[in-house]
C-alpha cells in the first residue's frame, strides 16, 4: 500500500470505524414543514374555490377575442417597447460613461427625468404631444399633424420604451463596469478602437449581468402595458375590464388575465433561464466550482 | 361644417365602461350601447362615416382640444368647469340614486337608514360631491350622522365594495342601475328615488360652433323621426328622456 | 499520548473525479507537517477535509482524539449538524492563498471578529490579545487600515494573527506565500517560522522548498490524490525515492 | 544624472522635442454638440411656456391641501411598503438558496407568482379579500371582519410589499452570491454558523451590490404607489386627480404631480449615492484603480 | 541604425505620486532587455507607458523611429485622437500578469480577432497563422477550448501566442509567470527562449532571475520610478553596484 503515510503504525482498534458507513443527515423538520405548507396551500384553494366566484364564467372568457387580441397588443408592445428601451439603454449608457461633458450631462439629464417622472405622465405628454406641439415635421419640406402620427400605439411605445431607456442604461451601466479592466486592456493592446472593444469584448462580457435585470425589466413591461389603458391602448387588462364593466364579473376576468400574465411571465422566465445559460456556457464555465454559501452548509 | 365633410368621416370618444350607455359586447367585443347607437344615427344625419375612439374619460377633453377627435360621446355630464373648454349638447338627463345590497336591504330600507353609513360612488363623476350636500342637508341638519362618503375607482368597484361589505350602501346614475340590476338579478336594491339631476352631453370644441350647431340639429331631427324615442327604449332608458334638446344647460 | 489528527483512508469525490485516494495521515502534537505536489494533486483538499469545509466520501479524521464531522451510533456514522461543525472548527486555525481578510473591517475588526462574535468573549478582554498579535507580525501600526489599503504580506500577516486569535490548536496554511510578491514572502515566512519555534502544530501546503527544508519535521508528496512519499526533509527534498517526487522537485528548482 | 540608462548616448538632436510642452486634445466638437442641444431645449421650454398650459394654475395647486397630504401618503407608503419588501427579499432570497427543498420550493413559488402577476390584480384581490375569506383570525380567540382589517392602507401595503418582496429576493441573491466564496470560507474557519455568517459577512458585503438596484426599486415604488389608487388610497396622483375631475385641468395638475416626484426621486437619488459611496468605503476603496473603459481613451 | 525605442525624460505621476521619475530608455533591434525591481518601483508602469496603456506627462518614446501618441506642431507636442493611437499600438505586443484572454471565445477565436477584425484580414488567410503559433506553444489541441477551461501556463502560452498574431516588431512581457504555479512557469519560459532565440526585440518585467541572467542581453533595476542601474546580466545580477540592488537581489533569492 504505497498511499499509507509511512509513520501511522498499525491503527489502534478505535480507528477502525474509519470503515463505518456515512449516513446522511435526516431532515425530519423539513416534512413537517412541507405537510404544513401543503395544508395551508390547500386551504386557500379551497377558499378560492368556494368563494364568490364563478369558475365557468373565467373558463368561458379564458380564450375569448377581446382576450386574446389584447393579449396579442401585450406582447406586441412588450417587444417593440423593449427593444427601443434597450437600444436607448445601451447608447445613454455609453453616453453617460462618455469623457465628453455634453454627451455626459444629456445622459445624466435622460436618466433623473425619465426615471423621476411617473410613466402615466410621460404617456399623457406623448399622447397629448399636440397641445404644444400642433404639428410634427420639417417646416415647408414635410409635415403632419401631430395627433394623426401620435397613435394610442405610438404614444405607448414612446412612452414605455424611453422610460425603459432610462433604466436599462443604468443596468448596462452596471453590466459594462462588470468586465474586467484586463479584457479591456487586452482588446486595447491589439489595437481595437473604441467602438470596436464595446462592440466586440465590452458587450458580449457584460451580457452575463445584463441579462438578469434585463430579464426582470421585460417580465415588468409586461404588466407595465397596462399603464397603457388610459390612452387607448388595448392591451390584455382593458380588455378584461372593458369585458367586466359589462358583465359585472369583476374577480373572474382579472383572474382570466392572471392566468395569461402567468403563463407569458413563466414563458419569459425560462427564456432568460436559457438565455442565462448560454452566456455562462460560452463564458467557458467560468463559475462551475461556484458553490452558493447557503448550499453549502445545509440549514 | 367643410372639414368633416371633406374627411367624410367623424371622429367621436367615447370609454367603453358605461353599460348600457357605452360598453362593448363581452361576447363579440363590438362597441354597443345608447350613445354607440346615437353616435351611429347623428352620422348617418350629417352624411359622414363615424370613427369610434376609446379614450379614457379623463382623456377626452384634452383630446378635444388637440384635434384628435371631433366629439365625444360618453354619457358625460355637461357641468360649468366643463364648459370653459367645449360646448356641450344635451341629450339626456340622469339623476343620481341610492341603492343597496340584498343583503343589506333589511338594515337599510329608506333613504333616512343612510345617515352614518358608508355610501360610495364614482370619483370620477361629482356624485361623491351631490351625495355629501344631501347629506349635509338630510343627516346633519337632522341632528343625524353625516353620510361617510367614499370615491370609488367606478361604479363596478363600488358594487364589489358593496359585496364585500365595506360600502353599505352607493350611489350611480339611474340611466345604468337598471342594466345592472338585469346582469345581476335579486342582487340590489333601490333606496327612494333619485336624489340630483344632471344633463349628459356632447362636448364640442368652443371654436366649432358649426359643429355644435349640426349635432343640435340632428339630434332634434332624430328626436322627430322617432329614432331617438326608440334607441331609448331598447336600452331601458325611458326615464332620461331629454326634450327639447339643449346647449350648456347643465350647472 | 495519541496524535494531534489522525486521518484513516480518506476518501473524496467531485462527481467523478477521485481528489483524495485513500489518504492516511498522523501528525504528532507540536509537529510542522509540510505538503508539496502538482498542481491539483489533492493538497488543498487534504486540508479542506481536515477543516470540514470539504465533507469526505469515505473514512474518518480525529484532531486530538475527536472524531470529526460525525457521530458514532451503532455501525454508522452520521453527519453532524451545523453547529456542532462550527464548534469543532474552533480547535483548527486556517490560512489561505489568498488572504480572505473581511473586506468591510478594519484589521483590529478583522482579529477580534471571531472571539467576539463567535466564543462571545468581551471586547475588552479580546483587544488587548489582538494588539499582542499585531505586535507579533509586526504591524501594530495598521490596525485601523482596511484589508485593501495593505500589501499582501501585510493581509497574509493579518490572516495568519486573526487565525491565532481563535487560540487553535493546530494551523492549517494553503500555499500562504503563493500570491505574494517575491520581497514580501519572506515577511510571512518569518511569522510563520516564529510560529513553529512557538511549538504550534502545522500544516503547511507550499512550493517553498527551502521554508519546508528548514522549518518542517516532516514533509509528504502528494499526486493524483495520493501520498506518494513521506519522511524527513532531508529524505524528501534531497533523496527522494519515487520517480515522480524527483521529476517534482527538478522542475520546481529548475 | 543616476536615471539616465548608461547606453543612451548623447541623444541625437531630433530627440531634443522630448522636452516640448505636452498639448491635451481639442474638442471642437463638444462645444457644437453643446450649442445644439442647449438651443433644443430652449426650444423645448419655450413650446412648453407658450402651449395650452396655465402656468399660474401649476403653481396655484403646487402646495395647495390635497396635493400636500397626497404627498406625504405617497412617501409614508413608500417607506412602509419598501420595508415589508425588503425583509421579505431578504427572507425569501436566503429561503432560495437553502438547501432544503420545501423552503426552495416555497419561496419560487412566491416569486413567480408575485413576479407573475400584475400589481394591479394583487391589490384588488387583497382589498378584496373579504369575498373569498369574510373573517380573519383565529375561529372562537379572537375574531374581526376582513374589510375592517384591510383598509385601503392595509392593502396597499400588503400588495406593494409583497410584490416588492419578489423583485427583492431576486436581487438580495444576485448581492449574496456576488460575495467572494474566499470571504465565506474564511467566515467558516473561525466558527461562524450559518446564521451569524450571514448577518455578519455576507449581507453587510452584498450590500455594495445590493443598494443599487435595491435604490432603483425605490424610486420606483414612489411612482408605483400611484397604481393603489384603485383601491382609493390617497396618493398624489390620485389627489391630483381629484383635482382635476373637478376643474379640468388635466395637464396643470399632472406637471404638480411630476415635479413633485422629481423633487422626491432626487432626493432619494442623492441618498442612494450616498450610501453607495458608504458601502465602497466601508469596503476599503477596492475600486479606486478602475477607470472605465470609455474615459480612458476619450471619445 | 536607430533603435527599435527610445525613451527620453519620462515623467508620469498618478495624481501627487510620481510614478516614473525622469527614466531614459534605448533598447536595440533584437535586443532582449530585463526590467526587474521592487513592487510599486514603476515597471509596470513603464512598459504601459510604452504602449500607450498609460499617458506620458512629459518626455517622449519613440518606436522604430515613429514618434509615439504625440504629433509635433511647431513648438508643441498634440495628443494624437484615439484611432492613431489604436494604429501606433499595433507595432508592439504586451502580455500581461494576468493572461487576460477574452473569456467569451475559444483559443482560436481570441488569436485570430486581432488580425481579422483590427487588420481585417481574411479567416482564411489568418487560421493556418493562427495554427501554426499554436504548433510553436505547443497547444494545437486546444484550439476549441475556452480559456477558463485552461492551466494558466496554457492561458499564458495563448496570450503569447494571440499577441505574435498581429506581427508585432516588439513584444512587451509584464511578470509574465508570476501568477503561475511553479511546474507551469518552466513551459511558458521556454517559449519565450524560443522568441529571444528568433530574434524578436523584447522587453520582460520579471523576477525570474535565472530567466533573465540566461536569455537577456541586458537588465535594468528599477527602484521607486527611476533607473537605478543598467548593464549585462552578469554586472547586474552577480556584482551589483548600487546598495539598493544588492539588497533587492539577495532578498528575491533568500
Ligand atoms: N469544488 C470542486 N469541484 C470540482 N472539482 C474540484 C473542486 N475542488 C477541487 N477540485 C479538483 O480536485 C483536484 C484537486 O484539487 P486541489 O485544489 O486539492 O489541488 P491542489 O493540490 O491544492 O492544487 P494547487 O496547487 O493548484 O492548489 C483538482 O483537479 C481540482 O480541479
Ligand atoms: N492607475 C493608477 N492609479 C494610481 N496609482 C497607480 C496606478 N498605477 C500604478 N500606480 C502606482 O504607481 C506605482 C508604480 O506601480 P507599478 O505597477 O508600475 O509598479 P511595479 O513596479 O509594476 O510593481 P509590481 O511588481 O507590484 O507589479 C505604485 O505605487 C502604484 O501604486
Ligand atoms: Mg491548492
Ligand atoms: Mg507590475
Amino acid at each position: 500500500m504505497a498511499n499509507v503515510d509511512s509513520t501511522i503504525s498499525i491503527p489502534p482498534a478505535k480507528y477502525s470505524i474509519a470503515h463505518l458507513h456515512h449516513q446522511p443527515r435526516r431532515h425530519y423538520g423539513r416534512w413537517l414543514a412541507a405537510s404544513l405548507i401543503i395544508l395551508a396551500l390547500a386551504l386557500i384553494v379551497k377558499a378560492f374555490a368556494q368563494g364568490q366566484i364563478a369558475w365557468p364564467v373565467v373558463a368561458q372568457f379564458f380564450t375569448a377575442p377581446a382576450i386574446l387580441s389584447g393579449l396579442w397588443n401585450t406582447i406586441l408592445m412588450t417587444i417593440c417597447a423593449m427593444a427601443l428601451g434597450l437600444f436607448l439603454g445601451v447608447v445613454f449608457a455609453i453616453m453617460i460613461m462618455s469623457p465628453n461633458p455634453v454627451l455626459k450631462y444629456v445622459a445624466v439629464f435622460y436618466i433623473w427625468f425619465f426615471r423621476g417622472t411617473p410613466l402615466l405622465l410621460q404617456l399623457l405628454l406623448w399622447f397629448n404631444l399636440a397641445l404644444i406641439f400642433p404639428t410634427l415635421g420639417i417646416p415647408g419640406l414635410f409635415e403632419m399633424r401631430t395627433v394623426d402620427f401620435m397613435t394610442p400605439f405610438m404614444a405607448t411605445l414612446l412612452g414605455l420604451g424611453i422610460n425603459q431607456g432610462a433604466y436599462t442604461a443604468e443596468v448596462v451601466r452596471g453590466g459594462i463596469l462588470s468586465v474586467d479592466n484586463g479584457q479591456i486592456e487586452a482588446a486595447k493592446v491589439i489595437g481595437m478602437t473604441r467602438l470596436t472593444m464595446l462592440r466586440r469584448i465590452i458587450l458580449p462580457q457584460a451580457m452575463r449581468v445584463i441579462i438578469p435585470p434585463v430579464g426582470n425589466e421585460v417580465i415588468s413591461m409586461v404588466k407595465l402595458t397596462s399603464v397603457a389603458s388610459v390612452i387607448g391602448y388595448a392591451e390584455i387588462l382593458r380588455n378584461a375590464q372593458s369585458v367586466y364593466y359589462a358583465n359585472n364579473r369583476v374577480m373572474e376576468l382579472l383572474i382570466v388575465s392572471a392566468i395569461w400574465y402567468l403563463v407569458v411571465v413563466t414563458i419569459l422566465s425560462i427564456g432568460q433561464h436559457l438565455l442565462e445559460k448560454h452566456y455562462a456556457k460560452s463564458q467557458g464555465r467560468r463559475d462551475v466550482k461556484r458553490v452558493t454559501p447557503t448550499e453549502a452548509e445545509g440549514v | 361644417p367643410a372639414r368633416i365633410k371633406d374627411a367624410g368621416k367623424i371622429v367621436i370618444a367615447t370609454m367603453p365602461n358605461y353599460p348600457p350607455i357605452t360598453y362593448k359586447d363581452p361576447a363579440t367585443n363590438e362597441l354597443q350601447g345608447f350613445d354607440i347607437d346615437l353616435g351611429e344615427a347623428i352620422g348617418k344625419e350629417l352624411g359622414v362615416k363615424v370613427e369610434w375612439q376609446e379614450i379614457a374619460f379623463a382623456q377626452m377633453l384634452p383630446s378635444l382640444q388637440t384635434g384628435r377627435v371631433d366629439l365625444a360621446m360618453a354619457g358625460m355630464s355637461d357641468k360649468k368647469a366643463r364648459q370653459e373648454t367645449a360646448d356641450f349638447v344635451d341629450y339626456m338627463k340622469s339623476g343620481a340614486q341610492f341603492y343597496t345590497s340584498k343583503a343589506m336591504a333589511a338594515e337599510i330600507k329608506t333613504v333616512d337608514d343612510l345617515c352614518g353609513k358608508s355610501v360610495g360612488a364614482s370619483r370620477s363623476t361629482d356624485w361623491p360631491a351631490q351625495i355629501t350636500a344631501w347629506s349635509e342637508k338630510n343627516c346633519v341638519a337632522k341632528g343625524k350622522p353625516a353620510i361617510n362618503v367614499t370615491g370609488t375607482e367606478g361604479s363596478a368597484d363600488a358594487r364589489t365594495q358593496i359585496k364585500s361589505q365595506r360600502l353599505q350602501a352607493a350611489a350611480q346614475g339611474n340611466e345604468t342601475l337598471p342594466y345592472n340590476q338585469k346582469l345581476e338579478p335579486d342582487t340590489y336594491v333601490t333606496i327612494g328615488d333619485a336624489f340630483s339631476q344632471s344633463l349628459a352631453g356632447i362636448p364640442v370644441l368652443k371654436s366649432e360652433p358649426q359643429l355644435r350647431d349640426a349635432v343640435k340639429v340632428a339630434l332634434e331631427k332624430l328626436q322627430t323621426n322617432g329614432t331617438y324615442d326608440a334607441l331609448l327604449d331598447k336600452y331601458g332608458l325611458k326615464a332620461n328622456k331629454l326634450s327639447p334638446i339643449t346647449v350648456n344647460m347643465g350647472e | 499520548m495519541s496524535s494531534m489528527v489522525v486521518a484513516v483512508d480518506l476518501n473524496k469525490f467531485f462527481g467523478d473525479f477521485q481528489a483524495l485516494d485513500k489518504v492516511s495521515l498522523e501528525i504528532e502534537h507540536g509537529e510542522v507537517l509540510c505538503i508539496i505536489g502538482p498542481s491539483g494533486s489533492g493538497k488543498s483538499t487534504l486540508l479542506r477535509c481536515i477543516n470540514q469545509l470539504e465533507r469526505i466520501d469515505s473514512g474518518a479524521i480525529w484532531i486530538d482524539d475527536e472524531l470529526i464531522g460525525f457521530r458514532q451510533e451503532g455501525d454508522k456514522l452520521y453527519q453532524l449538524n451545523d453547529t456542532e461543525i462550527a464548534r469543532q472548527r474552533l480547535s483548527s486555525g486556517m490560512v489561505f492563498q489568498r488572504f480572505n481578510l473581511f473586506a468591510h473591517m478594519t484589521v483590529l475588526e478583522n482579529i477580534i471578529e471571531g472571539p467576539v462574535i463567535v466564543q462571545r468573549r468581551t471586547k475588552s478582554a479580546v483587544i488587548p490579545e489582538a494588539m499582542a498579535l499585531l505586535e507579533k507580525v509586526g504591524l501594530t501600526d495598521k490596525k485601523n487600515a482596511y484589508p485593501s489599503e495593505l500589501s499582501g504580506g501585510q493581509q497574509q500577516r493579518i490572516a495568519i494573527a486573526r487565525a491565532l486569535a481563535m487560540k487553535p490548536k493546530l494551523m492549517l496554511f494553503d500555499e500562504p506565500t503563493s500570491a505574494l510578491d517575491p520581497e514580501l514572502v519572506s515577511d510571512v515566512l518569518n511569522v510563520m517560522r516564529d510560529l513553529a519555534t512557538s511549538g504550534m502544530t502545522m500544516v503547511v501546503v507550499t512550493h517553498e522548498l527551502g521554508f519546508a527544508r528548514e522549518v518542517a519535521n516532516r514533509v509528504v508528496f502528494m499526486d493524483r490524490g495520493k501520498i506518494i512519499e513521506s519522511g524527513t526533509p532531508q529524505e524528501i527534498l534531497s533523496n527522494p525515492k519515487e520517480k515522480r517526487t524527483q521529476d517534482f522537485i527538478a522542475a520546481v528548482l529548475a
